[in-house]
């Protein structure tokens, strides 16, 4: 492998709509022991090579959406409508022995998760853990997977990375292990890299590490990328699109210069809007209320009880994700309208 | 960045129903459920084994012995013609009763002596822990034993008994929760509110560690009845006459191969109070953590 | 500014947590999370305290509330050093990060608001609950908050719980120990225009803990930057902010993402390695394994504050000529 | 880790001082004495002859002179002579440690192997009705009391006419009858920590298998078998070993009630013998012998610990 | 048939603490030694002697003369070896090894008592051994036959060997091993001087294997699998009947235990210090129906035990005596001595197993009827006895020591300061009669004052109450021939049991 390539970016945002589609999900309702609908209708797709944030309040669906593209969706939880297609291919109602068969965990997906501690398997050491990775791609033998392991440890920057293998998860600080799990889930060499929260727990001067490392890998080995997170500055760094959740529905969607610099929808613009400024004594527009839970989600647009733009139908009817007339894709009966009062 | 939960809209709830509403909690859970009323069956016969047992268990009917089960003595009759099934039901009462009181007495001296061990730690839980320890080392039936054999045979005995051998457990387990419970925040916030720190156990302590009390308790509670059988099998348990369910079962393996509901019926009441208690420890478990309401 | 002014005044505070091995617990060591920390928090002010994880923001902010033991230096209120417990308590109270860790979750809500009220017996019986529905409405909560547990409510209405309960000591200082760091954003600001309202209202002095710096920006007067035990830069936050003088401080602000799209993580100044551990801090200028203008020298240099002519201070530092 | 064992073990040592003490003090407060055992059938017994033989017990000293002579022994490793047989101790206690240990081994291998088994299965098969079946039989058999476990069996063995052959036989004499000596009473024994450990098993399977690693690891394509018997067995497998380890102390108070029953000639029927014959210097070395098999244990268990967790083993170099 | 050959298995329910004579009473020591040693007298056994009955056999004796005067014992000793075991290995028998072991047990052991009479022992030859007395003492003969009595060579005395754990005797069988909890077992002594009527040599069985069983049901199994041929201890008729199910041509053979229960009445409570009140309790025991439900035979109690069928009282005076109960007349008693409502007392009852636990409840609940509350106190028979030394008691009930002479039931109950007189009792119109009867040589007029005393004590002592002699049940395979069981431990019908094919 390479050295990073120090002027990718400029590449990305022009060429990535001529790039296949990795991801495509569409339509994706998930359901918990059948009843708990926590996502309804999220439709997403990433291209390869292109980062894709997932963005949104705790709550509103971020986590089950990627963790029912990987199938980890756990006990009692099941995708019920829609579709999810990996390089075009139905994978939405296969098992997990399936997915194992169509080396789909692990090779063709790989998962970062929010908190490295608690994500790598504390009686293990970080080469073993690398190992079970490594076996997909067909390696095997103590000294390959071990030449293999350190290439990759090295890779993601970890200081001495031939002892690291040795090492368990504790003996290594948050922003190594977080490292290491990187390494861990780029080992089987997928094509889709899923990211969820993978800097929440760590340090902002760790976190620019660890984000910086992540995006160089991107580049490098072309992944697509489904970043989950809840801080814009993450999305603003990172992601050449974002996906805006509200209520296990995505609500807008659009480049990362659109949604940060024009955001249309009103939970957009007021996400943005409670972000403080740093600049000092100036009030925070707060958005009031709180992220309304799935067993009690408001009817018609879900958003509307802390719209500040909320009309009488939207209390009734069900919004849906469409283009509107400046050709930025949201969910808002109001999207025409709304688009220019704010922009 | 954990989930955060919606107001959920429930009645109000107040303190003093607690109790109430554990209970209420405890008939809903299927195996609380099933465990309290196996108890109540169990507590109710032994509360009214005057009323049901249409013998006393302490009367020799000396033309009736060794009499397999009948209507008349519904689980037969001993070697000196008592009637099993009075004995059985005053045996549970005795056999109940050692268990009440040693957890009882448990529960406030271990529970004390853990509490001041974790709160205050230092030297005061370095001597504690290491009585403990010592105290630990011993097999508990023959830590019983011993204390048993040193007191003599009494009901009053198998309880001091049984009790030492039980508070070790109690001290390590409450120690280890109240050193839990003395980290979380709202216990440092409570002495930035200048509350002292009897207040703080007693108000924010006792409640938090109710819980795991109750649990250790019920299991408590059964491990006492078994004990209190083995030291009577033994013979330095409950004394003749009383029916202890120990005592029966001692008395009974003369007859092993002639008179088998001797030792049938009393270990299966031994048998069915134990799993009430543990059941209603397994339930208390589910019901009392915080998670789960 | 006035002496009179002074709410707390730190003098060359550390804290030490000790390290505890074997059977008999021996202390085998000790860490240093605060290590001689000094400076005044101002009547009204709004103080904050910023650095990476361990740095030992929260220890300085329990010490402050004699949560922990100071092991060498003085804390004084106006001049006094010894205050008994619930004076402190009158003096000084805390919200804490974790919001529902910090409220017992077998209370209802409106005893532990109360809990203040009973511990002191400041008043008693009716008199008491009107005075806890009177906090619950001064944070925004309905009054049919008042019997509910804990869990029942969101993190942001627990949050808001804990600032009543803080407040029904009716205190000068209140710590907040990242007590917005577990909340969503928009959450986050609607906790942070109530404390601005409260703070206005019964002109109280925060000392706000933090490691967002966007935040501390708009919500604080001044900022204290900490780095393993030690204050780094201190002075107005905007101009601190705007203008860091420390490496480290730079640094931190630097690492700092910004909602600007023109921020691409790729031009992100990387801070290289991680933070050592505070068990054996590197000699000299702590900073310097990672700080990158790190010289042979900064080993031996002896820690201490810098004073400007505006006030601001900041460590002694080779790099920049403050010796 | 050597240091870790080898400051356990002083420790131990320690301890068992303190409960050797404790033991020392209260057989001597249990009313009558050896000597009133002795010749309790005696026709003709003078009040001479009394105190003449417990002035040759040594008995008539003062509690702390008998302690030392005893303590004195003990440092030099003689556990003295019983007072009740005159033979050394040592190779009283020996003898009867050996079916005691293997009684609670069997019992315990039975226990764990059973026990862990059927946990993992019941963590595997979770929410179906094998998994109801095995927390029930989990649940009744640990109310069971081996007390009455162990009646029963002898009961039933009557009924189908099986007897257990005795005497006792060592399983160096005579393997095939030793076997069916330890068997019966190991399973009256094992079934409770089967139960016990199957219970626990389970729920830390299910707790473990909640973890953020599980999850990890099924992300990169770990099997189900590596992941219940890898991943998340490894980590559960730390509250398994405690509990095994309190298992065993309750094992060896169910050695006392089980020897008894089956006629297995073990430390407990010794300790219940000498109790009974008030031979202290068996009382004291039986107890003892107790204490440290729980200390060795204990041991045992601390250092798997190790073994299992690597942060526990690092914590302790 | 050729009655050699052959094994045997006993069951003995407790293991031997040692194999020191000298060193305890322990029935487990004696029982043991019993095979592998003999006594200078021994017990006679056979179809036509009773279980109780003292006939003297010559024992390493191998005839004796007594003097006149009843002062002089003259014993003549026998020409026997010593059995092959190192050091003695087999040397003869001399009358220096019975001296040296009768001076030992004057020394210190526990059988001292039975030689309190005797004054000098000597031997003049090899061959002879001459006992003089201070005082005439008629059970001389007796005592040396007691179960205890084994007599040792001089080397177990001069620090030859350790008499704890080695075994060198005279008698039938080597004992080749004693594994605790496990079995004693032992071999033909082919130098055994022993013959049988038709002078084959004695033993007939090659092999004898003693088990400590200590768990009845253990034992029951053991007995009912055919693992044991003849039963020793404790069986109650119940699991008789339940063994002779599953065995139906098992031996039945049934005794009158030589150990009586009797309760004892402390006058230092007030109660008790009243005669009439003992009387009175007396009268509210149902001693027949105790015997017939709880032991389910055996023997109405005495002063003497029923087991001592000749020197106890008639069946018929005792039944008179102790087997009629009579309510009514209990309560005027109690109503005379100042308790019309009865009284309640302590009931301290030493744990001598179910069985007898059963007799105290069934005590317990015939004095209710009379108005009178016992309330158990279980103790262990170790600290039953320091509490009876002590007189740390209001009523005990205890188990007797098994004795083979009325004078030992006198001797240790009724004189002053003796070790089973709990009660303190002092009377010296009786010590004189028990003196008195100690001198007496004939048989028939000893008899007759044995008699005087037994009923003297009723009348006036009534202390401590004698309760109920249990039935000693001994089974034994259908197989085994020969076998008497007999009141003295050491089985001495043992060597001429064989085994039937
Ligand atoms: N295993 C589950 N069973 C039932 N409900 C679940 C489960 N996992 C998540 N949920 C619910 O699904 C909804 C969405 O949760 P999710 O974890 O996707 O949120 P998120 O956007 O990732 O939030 P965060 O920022 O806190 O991670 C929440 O209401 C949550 O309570
Ligand atoms: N109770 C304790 N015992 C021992 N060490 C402790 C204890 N509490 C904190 N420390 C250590 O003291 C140092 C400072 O901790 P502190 O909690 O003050 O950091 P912080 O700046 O608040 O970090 P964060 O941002 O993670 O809250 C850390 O290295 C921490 O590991
Ligand atoms: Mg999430
Ligand atoms: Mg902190
Ligand atoms: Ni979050």
């Amino acid at each position: 492998m390479t050295a990073p390539s120090p002027n990718g970016a400029s590449v990305t945002t022009t060429s990535s709509a001529t790039r296949p589609v990795a991801l495509a999900v569409e339509g994706m309702a998930v359901t918990y022991s059948g009843i708990l609908e926590v996502c309804s209708d999220v439709t997403i797709d990433v291209r390869r090579g292109e980062a894709l944030a997932l963005i949104g309040e705790s709550g509103s669906g971020k986590s089950v959406t990627v963790l029912a593209v990987t199938g980890l969706l756990g006990r009692g939880g099941a995708i019920v409508r829609g579709s999810v297609k990996l390089d075009g291919e139905e994978i939405s109602q296969l098992s997990e022995r399936e997915r194992r068969g169509r080396k789909l965990l692990g090779k063709r997906i790989g998962m970062i998760f929010q908190n490295p501690s608690r994500a790598l398997d504390p009686v293990f050491t970080i080469g073993q853990q690398l190992n079970e990775a490594l076996r997909l791609t067909g390696l095997s033998g103590k000294a390959e997977l071990r030449a293999k392991g350190t290439e990759w440890l090295r890779h993601v920057g970890l200081p001495d990375p031939e002892e690291a293998l040795d090492r368990y998860p504790h003996q290594l600080s948050g922003g190594q292990r977080q490292r290491a799990m990187i390494a861990i889930a780029l080992a089987s060499e997928p094509e889709l890299l899923i990211a969820d929260e993978p800097t929440t727990a760590l340090d902002v001067t760790i976190q620019a590490q660890v984000l910086n490392l992540i995006r160089r890998l991107q580049r490098e080995l072309n992944l697509a990328l489904v970043l989950v997170t809840h801080d814009f500055g993450v999305v603003a760094a990172m992601a050449d699109r974002v996906a805006v959740m509200y209520g296990g529905q995505v609500v807008e969607t659009g480049t990362v210069d659109e949604i940060i610099r024009r955001p249309r929808h009103p939970y957009t613009q007021a996400l943005l809007a409670s972000i403080p400024t740093g600049h000092a004594g100036a009030r925070i527009e707060a958005l009031a209320g709180s992220v309304p839970h799935a067993a009690s989600m408001p009817s018609g647009c879900r958003f509307h009880p802390r719209c500040p733009s909320a009309i009488p139908t939207c209390q009734t009817r069900e919004p849906i994700l469409e283009p509107n007339r400046e050709g930025r894709v949201m969910r808002c009966l109001r999207a025409d309208e709304l688009g220019h009062q704010n922009g | 960045m954990s989930s955060l939960i919606q107001v959920r809209e429930t009645a109000p709830e107040r303190r003093t129903s607690r109790t109430l509403a554990i209970f209420k909690a405890l008939v809903k859970d299927p195996i609380g459920c099933t465990a309290l009323i196996i108890l109540t069956v169990v507590l109710a016969l032994a509360i009214l084994a005057p009323f049901v047992a249409q013998f006393d268990p302490l009367v020799q009917n000396r033309r009736a012995i060794l009499q397999p089960p009948s209507l008349t003595h519904w689980f037969g009759t001993d070697d000196i013609g008592r009637d099993v099934f009075s004995r059985v039901l005053y045996g549970t009462q005795i056999s109940l009763l050692v268990g009440l009181m040693v957890v009882v007495i448990t529960m406030i001296i271990g529970g004390l002596i853990g509490m001041i061990s974790g709160y205050f730690g230092g030297w005061v839980d370095m001597i504690i822990q290491r009585i403990v320890e010592a105290l630990d080392t011993l097999p508990s039936l023959v830590l019983s034993l011993f204390i048993a054999a040193m007191l003599g045979p009494s009901v009053r005995n198998v309880i001091i008994a049984v009790t030492l051998a039980q508070i070790p457990r109690f001290v390590r387990v409450v120690r280890s929760e109240t050193m839990k419970i003395r980290g979380h925040d709202f216990i440092a916030a409570s002495r930035v509110i200048g509350a002292s720190p009897l207040r703080i156990m007693l108000t924010h302590g006792v409640p938090n560690l109710m819980p795991t009390m109750l649990v250790l308790g019920s299991l408590a509670f059964g491990i006492a009845i078994m004990t209190e059988a083995a030291l009577s099998f033994l013979g330095v348990g409950t004394p003749p006459p009383n029916p202890s369910l120990g005592t029966m079962l001692s008395q009974g393996t003369r007859f092993i191969g002639q008179a088998p509901w001797l030792i049938i019926f009393p270990g299966l009441m031994l048998t069915i109070s134990v799993l009430a208690l543990n059941l209603i420890g397994d339930a208390l478990r589910d019901v009392l953590d915080p998670r789960n309401r | 500014m006035a002496e009179a002014q002074t709410l707390f005044s730190l003098d060359d505070v550390s804290v030490r947590y000790p390290i505890r091995r074997g059977f008999f617990q021996r202390v085998v060591g000790h860490v240093g999370a605060v290590d001689g920390v000094s400076f005044d928090l101002r009547r009204g002010e709004t103080l904050a305290l910023v650095g990476e994880s361990g740095c030992g923001k929260s220890t300085l902010g329990r010490a402050i509330l004699r949560l922990e033991e100071v092991a060498a230096g003085t804390i004084t209120t106006a001049g006094k050093q010894l205050v008994s417990r619930k004076e402190l308590a009158r003096k000084a109270q805390v919200v804490f990060q974790d919001p529902l860790g910090s409220l017992d979750p077998r209370w209802t809500i409106g005893n532990l608001i109360g809990e203040g009220i009973d511990v002191h017996r400041t008043a008693t019986g009716a008199a008491r609950d009107a005075k806890v529905r009177e906090l619950l409405g001064q944070v925004e909560l309905p009054s049919s908050a008042f019997h509910k547990f804990p869990h029942q409510l969101s993190g942001g209405q627990q949050q808001r719980v804990a600032i009543a309960r803080a407040l029904a000591m009716r205190p000068e200082l209140i710590v907040l120990d990242e007590a917005t760091s577990a909340l969503d954003v928009s959450v986050q600001a609607q906790i942070l225009n109530l404390l601005k309202d409260l703070q206005a209202e019964y002109s109280l002095t925060y000392l706000f803990i933090s490691h967002d710096l966007t935040v501390v920006g708009q919500f604080a007067d001044r900022v204290a930057v900490m780095y393993l035990g030690r204050i780094m830069e201190m002075g107005d936050a905007a101009e601190v902010l705007a203008a860091p003088r420390h490496p480290y401080t730079r640094a931190l602000l630097a690492s700092s993402l910004k909602v600007d799209p023109d921020m691409r993580i790729d031009r992100v100044p990387l801070l290289t390695g991680d933070v050592p551990s505070p068990r054996n801090p590197p000699s000299g200028c702590r900073f310097r394994s990672r700080c990158p203008l790190a010289q042979p020298a900064c080993a031996d240099l002896r820690h201490h504050m810098i004073t400007a002519a505006n006030g601001r201070q900041a460590a002694a530092c080779i790099a920049n000529g403050d010796l | 880790m050597i240091v870790f064992a080898i400051r356990r073990a002083v420790l131990g040592v320690l301890v068992l001082v303190a409960v050797a003490l404790m033991v020392f003090v209260t057989v001597r407060l249990i009313p009558g004495d050896i000597v009133n055992q002795q010749l309790a059938e005696a026709g003709a017994v003078t009040p001479e002859l009394l105190a003449e033989k417990r002035a040759a017990m040594g008995l008539d000293k003062p509690m702390h002179e008998q302690f030392l002579v005893w303590a004195g022994g003990m440092v030099r490793g003689d556990l003295g002579l019983s007072l009740w047989t005159g033979r050394p101790v040592a190779a009283q206690v020996g003898t009867a440690l050996l079916p005691t240990l293997q009684l609670s081994i069997i019992a315990i291998a039975m226990g764990a192997l059973v026990g862990i088994g059927a946990g993992v299965l019941a963590a595997l098969w979770r929410g179906t009705a094998g998994d109801m079946v095995l927390r029930m039989m989990s649940t009744v058999f640990l109310a069971i009391p081996q007390l009455w476990l162990g009646l029963l069996t002898l009961t039933g063995l009557a009924l189908i006419g099986y007897y257990i052959p005795l005497p006792y036989r060592s399983f160096a004499t005579d393997p095939w009858a030793n076997f069916q000596q330890v068997i019966f009473p190991a399973l009256a024994l094992s079934l409770g920590v089967a139960a016990a450990l199957s219970r626990l098993t389970r729920s830390a399977m299910l707790e473990v298998t909640g973890a953020d690693f599980i999850r990890a690891a099924r992300a990169r394509g770990v099997s189900s078998s590596g992941l219940y018997l890898g991943h998340a067995l490894k980590n559960a497998l730390i509250p398994v070993i405690t509990l095994l380890g309190t298992q065993f102390g309750n094992l060896l108070s169910g050695t006392v009630i089980i020897e008894r029953i089956f006629n297995v000639p073990g430390l407990g029927n010794l300790l219940f013998e000498a109790v009974a014959n008030r031979d202290y210097t068996v009382i004291q070395a039986a107890v003892l012998t107790y204490g440290l098999i729980t200390i060795v244990v204990n041991l045992l268990v601390d250092l798997s610990y190790g073994l299992v967790d690597p942060r526990i083993r690092e914590a302790r170099s | 048939q050729d009655k050699h050959g052959g094994k045997v298995v006993i069951n003995v329910h407790a293991d031997a603490p040692n194999f020191d004579p000298l060193a305890s009473t322990e029935f487990a020591v004696h029982s043991r030694l019993g095979l592998a040693m003999n006594r200078l007298v021994e017990w006679q056994t056979g179809d036509d002697i009773g279980y109780g009955q003292f006939v003297a056999k010559p024992g390493l004796a191998e005839s004796w003369e007594i003097s006149e005067d009843g002062l002089t014992y003259t014993f003549k000793i026998r020409d026997a070896v010593w059995q092959d075991v190192a050091p003695v290995s087999g040397r003869a028998v001399t009358s220096a090894d019975v001296v040296a072991t009768y001076e030992a047990i004057l020394a210190g052991g526990v059988q001292k008592g039975l030689l309190s009479a005797v004054d000098t022992i000597t031997a003049p030859d090899d061959k002879t051994v001459v006992i003089t007395l201070k005082r005439r003492n008629v059970v001389l003969l007796q005592n040396l036959a007691h179960q205890n009595m084994w007599i040792l060579p001089t080397e177990a005395f001069d620090g030859g060997y350790d008499r704890n754990t080695t075994v060198i005797g005279t008698g039938p069988w080597i004992l080749t091993a004693d594994e605790v909890g496990v079995a004693t077992r032992y071999v033909r002594n082919e130098s055994y001087f022993g013959k049988d009527e038709n002078g084959e040599q004695l033993p007939y069985l090659d092999e004898v294997e003693i088990l400590p069983i200590k768990d009845l049901n253990a034992r029951i199994m053991a007995f009912r699998s055919g693992q044991v041929d003849i039963w020793f201890g404790p069986l109650n008729m119940t699991q008789m009947e339940g063994l002779k199910q599953a065995l139906p041509d098992m031996q039945d053979v049934q005794t009158t235990a030589n150990t009586q229960s009797e309760l004892y009445l402390n006058p230092s409570f007030e109660p008790f210090a009243s005669l009439e009140v003992r009387q009175a309790m007396n009268l509210a025991l149902d001693r027949l129906g105790l015997g017939e439900v709880v032991r389910g035979g055996g023997g109405i109690g005495g002063v003497v035990g029923p087991a001592l069928n000749t020197q106890t009282l008639p069946e018929e005076e005792r039944i008179a005596l102790y087997g009629t109960p009579d309510h009514e007349k209990a309560k005027a008693l109690l109503a005379d001595a100042g308790y019309p409502d009865g009284f309640t007392f302590e009931f301290t009852v030493l744990n001598y197993g179910e069985e007898f636990v059963r007799e105290a409840e069934w005590i317990q609940q015939d004095l209710a009827e009379i108005g009178v509350t016992a309330e158990i106190k279980m103790v262990d028979t170790v600290a039953g006895q320091a509490l009876g030394k002590e007189g740390d008691f209001q009523a005990m009930f205890l188990m007797m020591s098994p004795f083979a002479e009325a004078d030992e039931y006198f001797t240790s109950h009724y004189l002053p300061g003796a070790v089973r007189n709990y009660t303190g009792i002092d009377d010296p119109a009786l010590t004189a009669m028990i003196e008195e009867q100690q001198g007496i040589m004939d048989v028939a007029e000893r008899q007759e004052k044995i008699w005087e005393i037994q009923r003297y004590v009723y009348e006036n002592i009534q202390n401590p109450l004698p309760i109920w002699a249990a039935v000693l049940l001994h089974p034994a395979q259908a197989d085994i021939r020969g076998w008497h069981p007999m009141i003295t431990q050491g089985f001495p019908s043992l060597p001429e049991v064989w085994v039937e094919d």
